[in-house]
């Protein structure tokens, strides 16, 4: 894996770098409740596993077996569901990562694995894959795992309703799928691609079974069996004792409770009702980090938090004012006072940790003085801005607030515009007609985000980048099979938008959870919260 | 009255005072025989109240004991413990409310309230017969369900009945009744007032009975007390103090009764009475007193014997008693207006009707009447009796149903907003309640001052002049005029309702009941004010009055009224000597008037 | 009766269109926000009309006030949005509103009886230190919202002395009654909220009729204190009283959201908050519809039993 | 001292107005001393009290002492225009109502009734979800939720004013609604009206930080105190002042509000029986 790019078929299983985290690609106004919570995604593997202060505990110990394990999470009201395809946030992630099973899992060091797939083969122009399956992996219902479910999922996951999945599967020719035998499955491809595989770790293109229709009752391959589901309050789940891998899960029952308001969740773990949650605001870590009565879980992620411009709304049109407002920002003192040091420093580009990424940039620093002389340049000295924001991820509002006083040194007046949480994704609201506002990504992957956010075709285009020569580099860079020549390519990509392009980045956040202190084997992990929701791992002493 | 029966109620020096300090009765002693009606009468504010409820070991919020002893049947009632005063309250002495629809018990059968007093005194005896034995006492037998009944249900006089029956249940030998006839209408009072009569004749009951109405208290009690501003100034056997007053205060008070079967001048009591906290430390009546000399101020004159029964507290009293009356003037004389023959005001017809709902009501049927210039006519009839909606129609407040109102030669509109202005101009009103019908957050000065810009057009500096000359007409001081409602007195503030009502130079004035809340001594002042200002000014008056001897007092012409219809109409003196309708007579023999021997 | 009865009919009808137009124009609905960041023009259009959201809004009323009259108070936005054939409102809200109104009715438990006497005893020991103790405690009490008493309590009760649970957490079909210990704060923070309205109330209500020519005329009757007390002044200021209590019965309503979402405890308040955020027109519509009847029959159970307490008014006028 | 000021005598009167007159001295005034900027970050987030930082900071590291001079003023104003806008609707509805006496009066009570059976929270959920957040929205939404209440107040004091002498006087001289209800009505139902205000002005705070709670009210980076409470409501663990210190200045108005109120109504000697902050809206 010291060369993760390259799909090398010979040795098989160690084809692929990097894995896609988990996480809301595509969180909506959805899920939230009005506002006191963050809607938190998963982001994807950056980094270290390094964890600042308390950290899970001692996996030397011989794990306990039995017990319920109860996670509280930011609910999603009545929207929550069990279908993985449309679920989009993370306490619908926490369900389905537990029932079902991906093809290629991620590991702690963002290194891909085998899971339900053992073989990622492309050809040459990485234009057709062919995927080897695990043998003798059995459903929730005795059925045994097949190519038949892989082509089934990939379909079922094109459908339209299913529009958290559909991106995932856009390159694929899923007329032309086809079982070559019932562990074989060949993919021919609508463009070359690269990295097929980082399609398929994340949590949103899970293997159902064959004929999986309304995800009442769903069956998966999962360490945790189906029990009972109640939207917006509480779903639990028993062991799997079939599980493929031998041994987990440790306890016996999996709770998952919705909790919106983050002091109550606080407090529910503090006085046992619950053993572990997502999500611990920033400075109650901090505080706890002190007191060692609950175990902080920190996990660096790429999960990357921006202002955005839109290239094509006055005064922003104007490159000059973009790179005037990138210097304008302090990102240390929004890292430190925003979230507590909770992450690391931002660079304009998205998805630091993850392949491709490109290192070699300069590190943006404040710089009023070059700032004030670009806005001189383009004629907007005395600019005044409205900047909107929303509580519906932590450090926004935080954020937002302290750059206004940060721009006040370089004379730009920046208002504050605050708008609900389940009207902040809405495209029939505001959503991509906000002028300068921010924004939350989570990539699975690096090219992942570019097709959402920046492509020619992308469905997101907040900074309403357009730049025809721009997007066929980006296209390049996909489907280059070649390690060295993609790096290169990727990084002219990078260069461009961190240049010109409408993202101020200032950070990539941490992923920060409580946990009781009986609590032990969930280990800090950049893909997700909560160790990456592998409850199989986590068992209960004393 | 010689041989006085013993006494069983023995009230010797009651003080009682304010908490904060200031004394509100002083030094009160009275007896009162077995079957005898004590009557204490006084005006607002004289201590009668507080006297009376300390008969009962009761002081009201705010108010203690000072000293002095209350005996009944020989047990002491003051310095009683409360559970002691309970088994007293009822059984020994009892009460009758001033205001019956209060004092009942709105969630409480009336029947069961009669039985809450039976079951606190005599739980053997609290049967359903001893109730409505107790009912039959107070003629309320008739009906069976009566006892079943809410307060609510019954009528005024019914009510009061019921709070008799249970002040006598436990027939106990001293009652206190507290202004038991006041809301009542003159039929009414005068039936209760026979009932307390026949108690007392058949069960031997002895009574303190507190009013301020001198003709009512002269038809029932056997003696009177007259209290000003806390202490006795007068007591005596109730003939004799009506006949031969000794002191100037009662004197004053019995000359300013109006009396519909002597018709006379009144003459009111200058001033208004002293409050708690005012008392002057000599005689408190100097400021009102027509005899007052320099002494009177000096001290305080103790109470005197004129006879062995009858006693004064007055230090000229004796110079006074060969004073003789009063001067007062036959009516006649001030009434020699010469009346003009046409019309000024013609009322045709009128009906009149409240809706609420889809349920009509109608309050006036069929009224026809006429005022002439110059003349007073008084329109008499009982609460309910439609007169006050006749007024309001005229004032143009109220839309009439039926009918039609023809003011100087042309047909009025119903409403005032629609009538041209000179109509406007020339009628004005003066209201009731002398509390209510000034506005509290204007200056007596602007509230006069309102019709005369509104009405008359004048100018502020025209105005000014003239608000100072209305004043001096109500015969108030000028400097009223920069005073707030508040800080007058209930006369002062109905003379500036009628300087308001003047200031439009009005040609006809309607009185609605102006004088009913007054107290007897100010209405006099009142009346004879508006006496004047008819003779001055050529008024002609509508004067809406329950009041019969208010009517021989002041109108011309007078029309009784009965549920809304006219029930018979003619000069003050046919109709009140010689009435030819039977309702008017019933109304005649029940108005409560002084007797025949009064001081005059 | 029956024209308090029709008023409130009429009352309820205004209601459920103003709720229902409230609802209507809402910016967005479930299916875009279903959909998400994904929710192309053509996505929602296809959902709304499995909605039936392209009908006719009066349509679309009619359908859903006449389900509601028979009881079936329709189906959720967001799960027909997610697909699903039938999403019932009815099986979304049972368990909510049940802890709802077990939450409500042990709050009201407590509350009526202590404001009632407490008030009653403030009254009857009007001006002297009982009085002004219990007014002082209703004022402090008063003076602050919901979520702040509601936080204090968590501070003293679980952070400082650690005796009582700081959320209530009730698993789907337990009813909250199984860990009592877990109603006593919310009860409490309600409580704590709502008394002081009530106790200065009845308060001010019986200082009235202490001082009622009645209730005079029975102590000068020689009535035995307590009897007076009772039969004649309570008796008379319970019905004002009970208007206050209906009305802060009602008020209750408003602090049971908050208090809800403070307290994680899964009832309606905390259901509607985020039906509202979702915008599950579905479960909005139905849940603001229940709570109106629920506060329409509140006003008119008050008007009924101050008619059993106040004969005067039992006659047509 | 006359009779408008008598309240000021008694005990709880003079308690009340000095607390309000503090609190609103402190909103008004508190910003001229206050010791640092309130928008900007002085030391880190959530840091205890001490002699630099007397309540300490907030969850951004801003002066929680400057914030808390800084932050009465809005929602003093903000409940103020709400409440004042809610008289300005309520007693529009309620002296037409009063005063006419004709078939309006059914007409707008009915949908007083109506609009009463509607709970108040709800209804700005409704609203503020539809219209969005703002100030003007929470304005408006909290003054249609005053004005029912305050309409059935001015209705009844109107009643009784309007079959008063004086007004009949006056309408007896023929003179305009206008100029009677100006004149002669509105002047003598102010007592009670006013009486009733401060707590729907309190009452308007409470609903405000309340809607500020669920996340639909003020926006920031203002300082205010009804905001510093909802912003700082999650650390109330760590930094307890930051939250403490604006309840106490909103409780602190709120009584003293309440006493005044209730030693004004005292004074007017009359059964008006005095509502507390709560009961005021419904």
């Amino acid at each position: 894996m010291s060369d993760p790019h390259n799909p090398r078929p010979e040795t098989g299983i160690e084809l692929f770098d990097h894995r896609i985290s988990r996480g809301t690609l595509l969180r909506g106004a959805a899920g939230t409740m009005l506002g006191m919570s963050p809607l938190l995604a998963a982001a994807c593997g950056g980094g270290s596993t390094s964890s600042t202060g308390t950290s899970a505990s001692t996996s030397a110990a011989t794990p306990v077996k039995g017990g319920t394990l109860r996670a509280g999470f930011v609910g999603g009201g009545t929207a929550e569901t069990l279908n993985l395809y449309q679920g989009v946030t993370p306490i619908d992630e926490s369900r389905a990562q537990n029932l079902f099973d991906p093809l290629l899992v991620v590991n702690p060091d963002l290194t891909t694995g085998p899971g339900l797939a053992l073989e990622f083969n492309a050809n040459a122009a990485a234009t057709e894959y062919e995927i080897k399956l695990r043998p003798g992996v059995e459903f929730h219902n005795g059925k045994t795992f097949g190519a038949e479910d892989v082509i089934y999922s990939m379909r079922l996951m094109a459908k339209s309703a299913n529009f958290a999945s559909v991106p995932f599967v856009a390159g694929i020719n899923l007329k032309d799928l086809k079982a070559i035998d019932a562990t074989t499955v060949k993919v021919p491809l609508l463009y070359p691609d690269a990295d097929l595989g980082a399609n398929f770790v994340y949590w949103n293109t899970w293997m159902v079974q064959n004929g999986e229709k309304d995800f009442t009752n769903p069956v998966g391959t999962g360490p945790f069996m189906f029990d009972t589901f109640k939207a917006g309050t509480q779903s639990t789940f028993k062991r799997n004792p079939n599980y493929w891998q031998t041994g987990k899960p440790y306890v016996d029952e999996l709770l998952i409770q919705s909790i919106d308001d983050n002091n109550a969740r606080l407090e529910a773990l503090q006085s046992g009702q619950i053993d572990a949650m997502a999500q611990l605001p920033t400075a109650d870590a901090k505080a706890h980090q002190a007191t060692g009565d609950i175990t902080v879980l920190v996990a660096k992620s790429p999960q990357a938090m921006m202002f955005y411009m839109d290239t094509t709304q006055a005064p922003f049109t104007d490159v000059r004012v973009r790179q005037a407002m990138k210097l304008i920002a302090d990102r240390p003192a929004l890292v430190a006072s925003a979230i507590n040091g909770f992450g690391s420093i931002g660079n304009d580009i998205v998805g630091k940790g993850l392949p491709f990424y490109d290192n070699s940039l300069p590190q943006r620093v404040q710089d009023i003085e070059q700032a004030k002389s670009l806005l001189k340049q383009a004629g907007q000295e005395n600019l005044t801005v409205t900047l909107q924001t929303s509580p519906i991820f932590p450090g926004f509002v935080e954020s937002a607030t302290l750059l206004a006083q940060q721009a006040k040194d370089a004379g730009v007046t920046i208002n504050l515009k605050q708008v609900p949480p389940s009207a902040y994704y809405n495209p029939s609201a505001l959503y991509l007609k906000m002028a300068f506002a921010e924004t939350q990504w989570p990539p699975p992957s690096i090219k992942f985000f570019y097709l959402q956010a920046l492509s020619s075709k992308a469905p997101y285009n907040e900074t309403h980048w357009k730049n025809t020569a721009w997007n066929d580099l980006l296209f390049k860079a996909i489907g280059e099979t070649d390690q060295a020549t993609a790096q290169q390519t990727w990084n002219q990509v990078q260069k461009i938008q961190y240049d010109q392009g409408g993202y101020i980045n200032w950070t990539n956040a941490d992923w920060v959870d409580g946990l009781s202190t009986k609590v032990k084997g969930l280990e800090p992990h950049p893909a997700g919260v909560l160790g990456n929701y592998l409850f199989m791992n986590a068992w209960l002493s004393g | 009255m010689s041989d006085a029966p013993a006494p069983v109620v023995q009230v010797v020096g009651l003080s009682l005072g304010l908490t904060t300090g200031d004394p509100v009765v002083e030094d009160v002693s009275f007896t009162v025989g077995a079957g005898q009606i004590l009557g204490l009468v006084g005006e607002s504010g004289s201590g009668k109240t507080t006297t009376a409820l300390a008969l009962l070991g009761y002081t009201r919020r705010g108010v203690e004991l000072r000293g002095g002893s209350v005996s009944i049947s020989g047990q002491p009632i003051l310095g009683q413990g409360i559970s002691n005063l309970r088994n007293l309250r009822g059984k020994v002495v009892s009460y009758v409310p001033q205001d019956p629809g209060g004092a009942l018990n709105p969630s409480l059968r009336v029947g069961d309230a009669v039985m809450d007093v039976l079951r606190a005194h005599r739980a053997g005896a609290a049967s359903l017969e001893s109730v409505k034995a107790s009912l039959e006492r107070v003629e309320l037998g008739a009906d069976p369900r009566l006892p079943r009944r809410y307060p609510h249900q019954l009528s005024g006089g019914q009510q009061q009945r019921v709070t008799i029956a249970m002040a006598c249940v436990c027939d106990p030998p001293v009652a206190v009744l507290d202004e038991p006839t006041t809301g009542l209408d003159v039929i009414t009072q005068d039936r209760i007032l026979a009932e307390l009569a026949r108690l007392r004749d058949d069960d031997g009951m002895a009574m303190v009975y507190v009013s301020h109405d001198l003709a009512v208290v002269a038809k029932m009690a056997d003696r009177i007390v007259v209290m000003y501003a806390g202490r006795v100034v007068e007591s005596g056997p109730a003939d004799e103090v009506i006949e031969r007053p000794r002191h100037p205060y009662t004197r004053a008070l019995v000359s300013a009764i109006p009396d519909f079967r002597r018709p006379r001048a009144l003459r009111g009591i200058p001033g208004v009475s002293v409050g708690v906290g005012e008392w002057p430390s000599g005689c408190a009546f100097v400021p009102r007193c027509r005899h007052a000399i320099g002494r009177c101020s000096e001290s305080l004159p103790e109470l005197s014997a004129a006879t062995p029964d009858h006693s004064v507290r007055c230090i000229r009293w004796q110079e006074l008693a060969s004073d003789g009356a009063e001067p007062g003037d036959g009516r006649a004389a001030a009434t020699a207006v010469e009346a003009e023959d046409e019309a000024l005001l013609q009322v045709d017809h009128l009906e009149v009707e409240y809706r609420n709902g889809r349920r009509r009501n109608t309050v006036v049927h069929d009224v026809s009447f006429a005022i002439e210039s110059g003349r007073c006519v008084a329109l008499v009839g009982e609460s309910g009796s439609g007169k006050t909606t006749i007024g309001r129609c005229l004032a143009g407040l109220h839309p009439p149903s039926g009918g039609r109102i023809v003011f100087d030669g042309s047909e009025l509109a119903a409403f005032a907003r629609n009538r041209p202005l000179a109509a406007r101009r020339r009628i004005q009103i003066v209201f009731q309640n002398p509390f209510e019908s000034l506005n509290p957050r204007h200056k007596v000065s602007s509230s006069i001052e309102r019709p005369l810009r509104v009405l008359r057009g004048l100018s502020q500096g025209d105005s000014r002049t003239e608000v100072g000359e209305l004043l001096d007409r109500a015969k108030l001081p000028r400097r009223v005029g920069d005073r707030f409602p508040i800080e007058l007195s209930g006369g002062e503030r109905q003379r500036v309702a009628i300087a308001r009502a003047l200031a439009a130079k009005p040609d006809l004035l309607i009185c609605d009941e102006v004088t009913s809340a007054l107290d007897v001594s100010v209405q006099a002042a009142v009346l004879e004010l508006l006496s004047e200002l008819q003779r001055d000014l050529r008024l002609s008056m509508l004067f809406i009055t329950h009041n019969l001897g208010v009517v021989a007092c002041v109108a011309d012409s007078v029309l009784v009224m009965d549920r809304g219809s006219l029930r018979e109409s003619g000069s003050v003196a046919q109709v009140l000597n010689a009435p030819a309708d039977e309702y008017t007579r019933r109304l005649l023999s029940a108005a409560p008037c002084l007797p025949d021997g009064a001081y005059s | 009766m029956g024209r308090r009865l029709l008023g409130a009919a009429v009352s309820l009808l205004v209601a459920s269109v103003l709720i229902f137009i409230g609802t209507s124009v809402l910016p967005g609905n479930a299916a875009s926000v279903v959909l998400g960041r994904g929710a192309t023009p053509a996505a929602v259009q296809k959902l709304e009309q499995q909605m039936h959201l392209n009908k006719p809004l009066t349509t679309q009323y009619t359908n859903w006030l006449g389900g509601f009259v028979h009881g079936d108070l329709g189906d959720s936005s967001i799960g027909l949005a997610q697909g699903q054939k039938h999403a019932p409102v009815w099986a979304l809200i049972s368990d909510p509103v049940k802890n709802s109104l077990i939450l409500a009715l042990i709050t009201a438990l407590f509350m009526i009886p202590l404001s009632l006497g407490l008030g009653a005893l403030a009254a009857v020991y009007a001006g002297r230190p009982a009085d002004h103790a219990i007014s002082i405690m209703s004022l402090a009490a008063i003076a602050l919202p919901e979520f702040v008493i509601g936080s204090l309590l968590v501070g003293v009760f679980f952070v400082w002395l650690d005796v009582l649970p700081p959320v209530a957490i009730i698993p789907p079909g337990q009813s909250p009654l199984s860990d009592p210990t877990k109603l006593i704060l919310p009860v409490a923070t309600l409580l704590l909220a709502s008394l002081a309205a009530g106790i200065r109330m009845v308060r001010a209500g019986m200082v009235e009729t202490l001082q009622a020519e009645y209730v005079m005329a029975a102590r000068l009757n020689g009535l035995s204190e307590r009897w007076v007390l009772w039969r004649y002044a309570m008796r008379n200021a319970l019905a004002p009283s009970v208007q206050v209590l209906a009305q802060n019965l009602q008020w209750l309503i408003g602090g049971i959201i908050i208090t809800e979402t403070v307290f994680a405890y899964p009832g309606l308040g905390s259901l509607l908050v985020t039906a509202v955020g979702n915008r599950d027109l579905g479960v909005v519509q139905s849940v603001a519809m229940l709570i109106a009847v629920v506060y329409v029959m509140l006003n008119l159970v008050a008007d009924l039993i101050v008619l059993l307490l106040v004969p005067k008014l039992r006659e047509p006028a | 001292m006359t009779g408008r000021l008598r309240f000021m005598r008694s005990f709880s009167g003079a308690v009340g107005v000095t607390i309000v007159v503090f609190v609103v001295a402190v909103a008004i005034f508190g910003r001229y001393v206050a010791p640092y900027d309130p928008n900007v970050p002085v030391t880190v987030p959530l840091a205890p009290p001490s002699s630099h930082y007397w309540l300490g900071t907030d969850f951004l590291g801003r002066d929680v002492f400057s914030r808390l001079l800084y932050g009465g003023r809005s929602v003093i104003t903000l409940a103020a225009l709400a409440t004042g806008l809610g008289y300005l609707i309520g007693m529009s509805v309620g002296l037409i109502a009063g005063f006419s006496r004709s078939r309006i009066d059914p007409v707008l009570m009915r949908s007083v009734d109506v609009m009463l059976a509607f709970p108040p929270l709800l209804f700005l959920l409704v609203l503020i979800s539809g219209a969005g957040t703002g100030v003007e929205v929470l304005v408006i939404g909290v003054a249609v939720i005053q004005a029912p209440g305050i309409s059935r107040i001015v209705r009844t004091a109107t009643l009784e004013v309007s079959v008063r002498g004086y007004v009949e006087a006056a309408i007896a001289r023929g003179e305009r609604s206008y100029a009677v209800i100006v004149r002669e009505v509105l002047p003598n139902i102010m007592a009670p009206v006013l009486v009733d205000s401060g707590l729907r002005f309190t009452y308007s705070i409470l609903i405000i930080a309340s809607v500020n709670f669920l996340g639909l009210g003020l926006q920031p980076p203002a300082s205010d105190w009804a905001l510093m409470i909802s912003d700082n409501r999650q650390y109330i663990a760590i930094q307890a002042w930051a939250v403490l210190a604006p309840a106490a200045m909103i409780a602190l108005l709120t009584i003293g509000i309440n006493l005044t109120g209730d030693a004004i109504a005292r004074s007017l000697g009359r059964s008006y029986v005095p509502k507390t902050a709560r009961s005021a809206v419904i």
